[in-house]
């Protein structure tokens, strides 16, 4: 049943091709058939497997399946192979199951658009390399997973392409992802040239035994693969593109830039792990950049009108709590949190969706209100999505992943009170947040018109995440509440030789207390939002327009100025220098030996003057030269 | 003190073969051309003749029939050519043949 | 006279006897067809009779000529330049009016001059030969009188001539005095003693170089040669660039050949900075030029301009380089002027680039083999001219002149430049209507067939000829 | 005598398409297809006969060797001969030759027998560039290719043909004769195998010349070489000829006749010069990876979109130049990559672009806009081209690119990173070729016929292709190994022996 791993990725492929070819062609019931059909196959083949490896695990809890030698030069053999453990698994399986859900949404979402093919075919090909990605063996397979879920993902901002807006967002994500993955293609020579492999596995065992703990090499490298992770994640300092991805399609944000792709930052960072734990400088700067991303995109998220943005800005938020958790060495965590992430996110987007299809492409939430009466089941999936976000506790996910990262944040050896702090004031400032859009979106007066409501191929994949969302996180309870731990233990069997640090440090009585404070927080955070945005906005209104608010409120929403510096740093110079140079300054040296050259004939032309007598005076000129040279040498 | 003359002989030559290329670079007419070429070319003839003289070889005087020789065939086209020249531009200004130029 | 005499001398006798022909033929009745068919099978003759020499050579006529294997060479060499332009002169002076007849004998006696030059062995047959030369070139210029570019040239040609022709025989008188005799062996014996550096003696020898300066067309001699090649006919142009400067190289050839390799650094530094300077000239003088003989006139300016530079190297292959330089340059210079004298029509010569748009399109044959020249002449493969630019390098490399390379590269690429855009206009999509070129006659198509098989020959398969030169010059 | 057949046969084939193009047009492209398909055909059953591994070469440097004397005088003969880089070299070039006949199929419409007959001379030239194995024939079908090309260019170029003409032409030429320059001064100085002069590589390679005359030869090599790829700060041609050609003639100047520079280094540079190029190493290093960025950020900047391919064929010449210089194993099996699938995806652009002016009749990117709408499939294309250009993974580019930079980190970690970023460049070009071209709004509410299936056809051999050799490559690396191992021996014996004696004074 394991063999059948390689097929995983290859009925999306095969979805793809026949979208590329025959999209035109084909009517579109086919299309949709083919296009969410391949990825269905794919989750079934998925489970399949899942199922196989659970209850039969291979030997080492990997399995791994050869198909053939990619290069070979030297000692440096990359194999196009798959290899499966936990990690991967789970990833395949959010990847194929809320992929699934999120194409069949698709249908009906995308259903009058008239490059309905083009759009799936694209979405096909975004699964297929995002579980080229998750499966890879080796970092170079990964990579073309990498670059291919950038490339669909730009295809798909991008996908409304007339607009120029989109097209400029599509460019931006693309390029600066491009900018981390450079950065991360550098970590993979300087990996290649110091320990002469990228298999995954071999890397993890070389780095271990030749560079050991503490070692500078080993900070390098772990630092140029975080960059990577933080371009495709969205991190500080590349997060700048996400939010303006929302350009693309509803379905889109949600599969690519909410529940998958951007998550495959903190997936690389998990599956290196061990290099990571090789240097603590890596882990503390991953923690960090996790930490302040959470911050400051929530701050940002605060202020947000677009309801996607707001959506954008929270999930750049939430991968900023995995990347904490990596950093602090809570590897299932992390994992867990992506899970549930993966599950109440792409239900944030997709009940947005139904929102924003429903108000005829409304996106601002400020001209929506009181939808809950007349969308109700978008907005108790909403509802239960932002629950989950905000971690309202006991009840759903989101509460039980983040309360396990937040504990991780403060009693693991990594670990301190600060990154605490920040993550427990993330946690509000999500809370706030989301409720705010709950609030502004959902309740008040209506400011619009509904015009058509969602179709049951909307709702079903709704229900279903809502579901997911509520009952994913009992599969992981803290030991003070029910200690369930199957995930952690499934998740052990890919980071045993991490081990996780949160346990060992646990001190019984103190956990609690972080639970409560959790807890608090969240709701305290709903309650704020109740406050300033339902039932009195006028304070909400006065605080933003004092001075020092208004700044705030303008520096908050632009995202903290990123956009701005990149702008004048990088790309206006980098402008100005192509504009000047357009025409390459070293033609105009060659030109100018032309042009010297077309001088000179020109001025000895004038001596041809057809005088006989010039031409004799030139006779008797050379004469007396040679006679000079020849006697006076 | 033989040696002088002899070398003054060449002065001279060198002296009538400057008038003559002077006459070339500063006359105009063509005739005069023509006839500031043949002192030229009699410098040159002068000039064999003091050598001849010096080594007191017939050489000297062999090789200036030679030249005289030569010099009436050129003047010869010389004057045919100018003979042309007259009857096509109407002027024997040499600096106004010049239609070829550049 | 003994019977070896007589036959070491059967090509001049020969030469001789075919002008005292053409006269007897011409003052008894004027028969173009029947004079220039004579005039090729004299050629011919002549052709045969340097096989004959062949088997006396070497031999000396003390003290003024030498037939032996390399004046033989040269010979048949400027024989068979003349060849090709009576034939191409009898298609051109058909187009003609006036008397065409005695073009012959001027192409007779001029070669006779030629010969005469290649075998000297002394600067009074020099003389004589160059004379001989020159004269008929005053002639053969002004020939068609009825163009007043023609006249303009022949007196422009004479003045100059005469001018150098004085330099020349001044300098001769000089080395004369100095040393009492004119023989290149004893010229030679003198220079290269270091001790006998006279100042008469070089300052002859610099004018002499003056006379041999002008006949190359080398800078700053130069200025008659656009004007020249201009006015005089196409087939004389073609002659004046071949056999003319040919047999100057001859003699260049033979003295440095005889001893003239170790030459004084002054003199070496002047011949460096005429050949830098050559280079230069030409090739910057035909950049824009729009008259294509002017083109061709300067180009050939610079093509002296590298042929000195092996000269100037003096290594090992040097002499080889000259030689195969210099024939593969008459054969191209022959059929690029050939094409343009073909081409005239009864109402002149077509010499503007611009009508010549398009002629490769319309007249293929033409068109084709004035680009197979120009290519030679560019020194592109498959030419005789590539290979003989690789000659010259070849005997720079040898002789370690890295900066006469250097600048001999630099030049080359100038001159692509102009080579290409005659290519290029002759391959240009818009011709121009107007431009009436003459049909092709047999003659002219028949010549430049045959010189454009030697060009490609010489380009494809230059091995025969090399080991011939090996084998047979030095 | 293969050998031989595989040269002439498209010269044979340029003449009878020349004779015929007068006549009878379609005649003369079919002629020249069967003439280049049966040279392929040629070419692979030799690649199938030495690669396929029945053939084994044993331990001979060639699979085929042939050689006839020519002007033996100088030791100048036609020789011959083949190993896996030169039979990778040929299957490009015939590839590449093909495709071009397929391009011009309907652009090519005046003169069509003197297009064909240049077409076909000129990769007569290059075949003969890829397999001779004397200096001086080289150089002699180094030249050969010039004359046909800047016809191809001169005659059926675009607008500012003339002047693009000439620049390709002297650049190249004046380039090439320095490079005659070294070839002669290589063979006169060259103790050479005890007979008198010799052209003969064989000789060379045995005993490689070192002191500060192969400084200079050197030099005079690498400056040919490195116009032709084109390296900064040799490249100017390159814009305008790539912009002015017909598209046949970009494909085969992008696809070939820079790989001949390429392989000019690879074949003389680092076997025959290994002290000097040990020596210079660095600085030709520097200049792929101004290169690299330079014509990076000049391609960013046209408007012209054939221009904007145009440089960067340059950028991603900077990367072989790197690479070669680098001269590791990593590294020189990169290039090799970097030929084929800069061949491919560069050819495959110019052809598309070239499509596209048939259609629209402007290159200016300014003019266009939204042409995704009107014409997907070629969006389609270009978006699969452009991806390749930047070095997306699973397609050729990568491996190369990804091959090269590993090969150079060995030896230059701080420069490879320089280069590294050469990467995000490319996206920028790649991207902003697409936004001007295809996305957008539409400029006019026109309507073109999108890609024939004449088009897609040869499109997708292109594609194919770079897939190929993105998720397998192998086949290509080991046919060249063998030669990129002699290479690097050659090159690397003397050096160590250098740094042994050097190690000892010390």
């Amino acid at each position: 049943m394991l063999n059948l791993l390689w097929t995983i990725p290859v009925f999306p492929f095969l979805g793809f091709l026949i979208l590329l070819f025959f999209g035109e062609r084909l009517p579109r019931k086919i299309l949709a058939l083919v296009g969410a059909g391949s990825v269905g196959v794919s989750a079934a083949v998925t489970s399949l497997v899942a199922y196989a490896f659970i209850t039969n695990p291979p030997e080492g809890h990997a399995f791994h399946q050869v198909l053939w030698t990619w290069i070979s030069v030297g000692d440096f053999h990359p194999q196009i192979a798959f290899y499966l453990d936990a990690l991967a698994l789970v990833m395949a399986g959010v990847v194929t199951g809320v992929g699934f859900l999120i194409h069949v949404y698709s249908i009906e979402y995308m259903g009058t658009d008239k490059d309905f093919a083009r759009f799936f075919a694209c979405m096909n090909l975004f699964v297929f390399a995002m579980l080229v990605l998750v499966l890879a063996d080796n970092l170079l397979l990964l990579y073309i997973g990498w670059e291919g879920v950038g490339l669909c993902s730009y295809l798909l901002i991008g996908f409304w392409y007339r607009e120029p807006a989109n097209c400029t967002a599509a460019q931006k994500a693309f390029i600066v992802t491009r900018v981390g993955d450079t950065v991360m293609a550098i970590g993979f020579f300087l990996l290649v040239v110091q320990l002469g492999t990228l298999d995954v596995q071999g890397l993890m065992e070389r780095a271990q035994s030749e560079w050991g703990p503490a070692s500078g090499m080993a900070t390098l490298a772990a630092l140029l693969l975080l960059g990577g992770a933080v371009g495709k994640s969205g991190q500080l300092p590349l997060q700048t593109w996400l939010p303006d991805a929302m350009a693309g399609p509803t379905p889109v944000s949600a599969l690519i830039h909410a529940a998958t792709m951007v998550t495959a930052g903190v997936y690389l960072i998990a599956r290196t792990h061990v290099l990571f734990e090789l240097s603590s400088t890596a882990m503390m700067a991953v923690a960090v950049v996790g930490c302040l991303t959470l911050l400051l995109a929530g701050f940002s998220a605060l202020v947000q009108t677009d309801i996607k943005r707001v959506l954008a800005y929270s999930t750049i938020s939430q991968i900023g709590y995995m990347f904490l958790a990596l950093g602090v060495g809570a590897w299932s965590a992390a994992m867990f949190h992506f899970m549930t992430h993966a599950f109440f996110k792409a239900l944030l987007f997709l009940a947005a969706g139904g929102v924003i299809h429903a108000l005829h492409d409304e996106q601002n939430m400020f001209k929506m209100g009181g939808l809950w009466k007349q969308l109700p089941v978008v907005f108790w999936t909403f509802l239960i999505g932002s629950a989950a976000l905000a971690g309202i506790p006991l009840i759903d996910a989101g509460f039980y992943s983040k309360d396990a990262i937040l504990w991780a944040a403060y009693s693991s050896e990594h670990g301190s009170f600060l990154l605490w702090l920040g993550a427990w004031i993330g946690a509000i400032m999500t809370s706030i947040y989301t409720f705010r859009m709950v609030f502004i979106s959902f309740f008040g007066e209506a400011k619009n018109h509904v015009h058509h409501k969602p179709g049951l191929t909307i709702l079903i994949p709704l229900i279903i995440l809502a579901a997911l969302s509520l009952v994913a996180g009992f599969i992981e309870l803290p030991h003070n509440m029910g200690h369930i731990q199957m995930f952690s233990h499934f998740m052990g069997t890919a980071f045993e030789s991490a081990g996780e640090h949160a346990q060992t440090m646990a001190e019984p009585g103190g956990e609690a207390m972080f639970q409560i404070l959790a807890g608090v927080g969240s709701l305290a955070g709903v309650l704020i939002a109740w406050w300033f945005f339902l039932k009195n906005p006028a304070s909400a209104d006065s605080l933003a327009s004092t001075p020092t608010g208004s700044r705030l409120h303008h520096f908050w929403k632009s995202g903290w100025g990123f956009d701005a510096f990149y702008d004048k740093v990088f790309v206006q110079p980098f402008r100005w220098i192509s504009e000047v140079n357009k025409a390459d300054i070293v033609d105009g040296f060659y030109s100018a030996i032309a042009g010297a050259t077309q001088l000179t004939h020109s001025v000895l032309s004038l001596t041809q003057t057809g005088r006989v007598r010039w031409y004799a005076a030139w006779v008797t000129v050379g004469s007396v030269m040679i006679l000079g040279a020849l006697l006076f040498k | 003190m033989t040696v002088l003359p002899v070398n003054g002989g060449l002065v001279l030559a060198a002296g009538l073969f400057a008038i003559g290329l002077l006459g070339v670079l500063v006359r105009r007419n063509l005739l005069y051309t023509l006839m500031c070429v043949e002192i030229m070319m009699n410098a040159a003839g002068l000039a064999f003749v003091v050598a001849g003289a010096k080594w007191g070889q017939p050489d000297g005087q062999v090789f200036f029939i030679f030249i005289l020789t030569v010099a009436a065939a050129e003047v010869a086209v010389g004057l045919a050519l100018v003979n042309q020249i007259y009857r096509r531009f109407h002027t024997l200004d040499n600096d106004s043949t010049s239609s070829m130029r550049g | 006279m003994t019977s070896t005499d007589f036959l070491s001398l059967l090509p001049f006798i020969v030469l001789s006897v075919l002008i005292l022909a053409l006269m007897g033929e011409i003052s008894y009745r004027r028969d173009h067809a029947l004079v220039a068919w004579t005039t090729l099978g004299g050629f011919l003759a002549t052709l045969v009779s340097v096989l004959v020499a062949s088997q006396a050579s070497p031999h000396t006529q003390e003290p003024l000529l030498v037939v032996d294997g390399f004046g033989l060479f040269f010979i048949a060499l400027l024989v068979l330049a003349s060849l090709p332009v009576a034939a191409l002169a009898k298609d051109y002076l058909e187009k003609r009016p006036g008397y065409r007849e005695e073009f012959y004998m001027l192409l007779c006696t001029a070669t006779l001059g030629g010969m005469i030059l290649v075998s000297a062995i002394h600067f009074a047959t020099v003389f004589i030969g160059l004379e001989l030369l020159t004269l008929s070139l005053f002639g053969m210029i002004a020939y068609t009188r009825t163009s007043g570019r023609s006249i303009e040239a022949g007196i422009k040609y004479l003045v100059l001539a005469a001018i150098s022709s004085s330099f020349l025989i001044f300098g001769l008188a000089l080395i004369y005095f100095e040393l009492g005799g004119m023989g290149f062996a004893e010229v030679l014996e003198a220079v290269k003693g270091g001790d006998h550096r006279e100042t008469v003696l070089l300052a002859g020898l610099a004018l002499t170089l003056v006379g041999a300066g002008f006949k190359l067309a080398l800078v700053p001699f130069h200025m008659w040669t656009p004007d020249i090649y201009e006015g005089a006919p196409a087939p004389v142009t073609a002659y004046i660039a071949t056999a003319s400067k040919g047999a100057m190289t001859a003699v260049l050839l033979r003295l440095y050949l005889m001893g003239g390799k170790e030459m004084p650094t002054g003199l070496w530094i002047a011949l460096a900075l005429i050949a830098v300077a050559s280079m230069f000239a030409g090739n910057l003088l035909a950049l824009l030029q729009e008259n294509i003989k002017r083109i061709l006139a300067y180009s050939s300016i610079s093509h002296l301009g590298y042929l000195l530079v092996a000269f100037l190297a003096g290594g090992t292959y040097a002499v080889e380089a000259v030689v195969y330089y210099l024939v593969a340059y008459m054969a191209t210079s022959l059929g690029a002027f050939g094409v343009v004298s073909v081409l005239a029509n009864k109402s002149g010569e077509i010499e503007e680039l611009d009508d010549y748009r398009g002629l490769g399109w319309r007249h293929p044959f033409q068109g084709g083999v004035l680009t197979a020249m120009l290519l030679s002449l560019a020194g592109i493969p498959l030419t005789a001219g590539f290979v003989g630019k690789f000659y010259l390098v070849a005997a720079g490399v040898d002789g370690s002149t890295w900066w006469l390379l250097f600048f001999l590269v630099l030049n080359s690429a100038i001159g692509l430049y102009y080579y290409l855009r005659v290519v290029a206009t002759l391959y240009d999509v818009n011709q121009k209507e107007e431009s009436t070129f003459s049909p092709l006659a047999l003659s002219g198509g028949v010549v430049l067939a045959i010189l454009t098989l030697v060009v490609i020959g010489f380009g494809v398969l230059p091995g025969p000829f090399i080991a011939w030169i090996r084998d047979h010059l030095t | 005598m293969t050998l031989v057949l595989l040269v002439f046969i498209p010269l044979a084939g340029g003449l009878i398409a020349g004779w015929m193009g007068g006549k009878d047009s379609t005649a003369c492209r079919w002629i020249s297809l069967g003439a280049l398909g049966l040279d392929a055909l040629l070419a692979l059953g030799l690649a199938f006969h030495y690669l396929g591994g029945s053939g084994n070469p044993g331990d001979s440097r060639w699979f085929i060797e042939w050689s006839q004397p020519w002007i033996p005088q100088f030791g100048i003969s036609f020789h011959f001969a083949m190993d896996g880089l030169s039979l990778v070299m040929v299957l490009l070039t015939l590839f590449l030759g093909l495709i071009g006949v397929g391009a011009s199929w309907t652009e090519i419409q005046e003169r069509v027998g003197f297009f064909h007959f240049n077409f076909l001379w000129i990769l007569s030239g290059v075949l003969g560039v890829f397999l001779a194995m004397d200096l001086f024939l080289f150089f002699f079908f180094w030249e050969v290719m010039l004359v046909p090309m800047y016809l191809l260019i001169r005659i059926w170029g675009h607008e500012n043909r003339r002047y693009a003409a000439v620049k390709f032409f002297l650049f190249t030429q004046a380039s090439g004769l320095l490079m005659l320059i070294s070839i002669v001064a290589l063979a006169l100085l060259h103790p050479g195998n005890g007979q008198g002069v010799t052209f003969d590589y064989n000789v060379f390679l045995q005993n490689p010349l070192h002191g500060p005359a192969a400084k200079w030869i050197m030099l005079g090599f690498f400056v040919a070489f490195a116009t032709k790829l084109p390296a900064f700060p040799f490249h100017p041609w390159l814009a305008d000829a790539h912009t002015e050609a017909p598209t046949a003639g970009s494909i085969i100047l992008a696809g070939i006749l820079l790989k001949t520079g390429a392989y000019g280094m690879l074949r003389f540079i680092l076997p025959l010069f290994p002290t000097a190029v040990h020596e210079f190493s660095t600085t030709a290093m520097i200049l792929g990876v101004i290169g690299i960025l330079y014509a990076a950020i000049l391609a960013f900047a046209q408007d012209d979109m054939k221009r904007l391919v145009a440089y960067t064929s340059v950028s991603h010449m900077g990367f072989v130049l790197l690479g070669i210089f680098a001269g590791t194993d990593f590294a020189l099996k990169g290039v090799v990559i970097q030929m084929i699938c800069h061949g491919l995806s560069a050819g495959a652009q110019f052809m598309l672009v070239g499509a596209l002016y048939e259609r629209i009749h402007t290159r200016d990117m300014r003019k266009m806009g939204g042409l995704w709408d009107a014409i997907p499939g070629f969006g389609v294309a270009t978006m699969f081209f452009a991806m390749a250009s930047l070095g997306l993974p699973g397609l050729g580019n990568f491996v190369a690119e990804f091959m090269i930079l590993v090969g150079s980190f060995q030896v230059a970690p701080k420069l490879t990173i320089l280069a590294t970023l050469g990467l995000i460049a490319a996206t920028l070009y790649s991207l902003r070729l697409i936004r001007r071209a295809f996305h957008g709004p539409r400029q006019d509410e026109k309507a073109y016929p999108d890609l024939t299936l004449r088009e897609r056809a040869l499109n997708g051999a292109f594609a194919l292709g770079l897939i190929w050799l993105g998720v397998y490559p192998q086949p290509a690396i080991n046919a060249v190994t063998p030669t990129l191992k002699s290479i690097q021996s050659s090159a690397a014996t003397p050096m160590a022996e250098h740094n042994a004696i050097s190690g000892e004074s010390q």
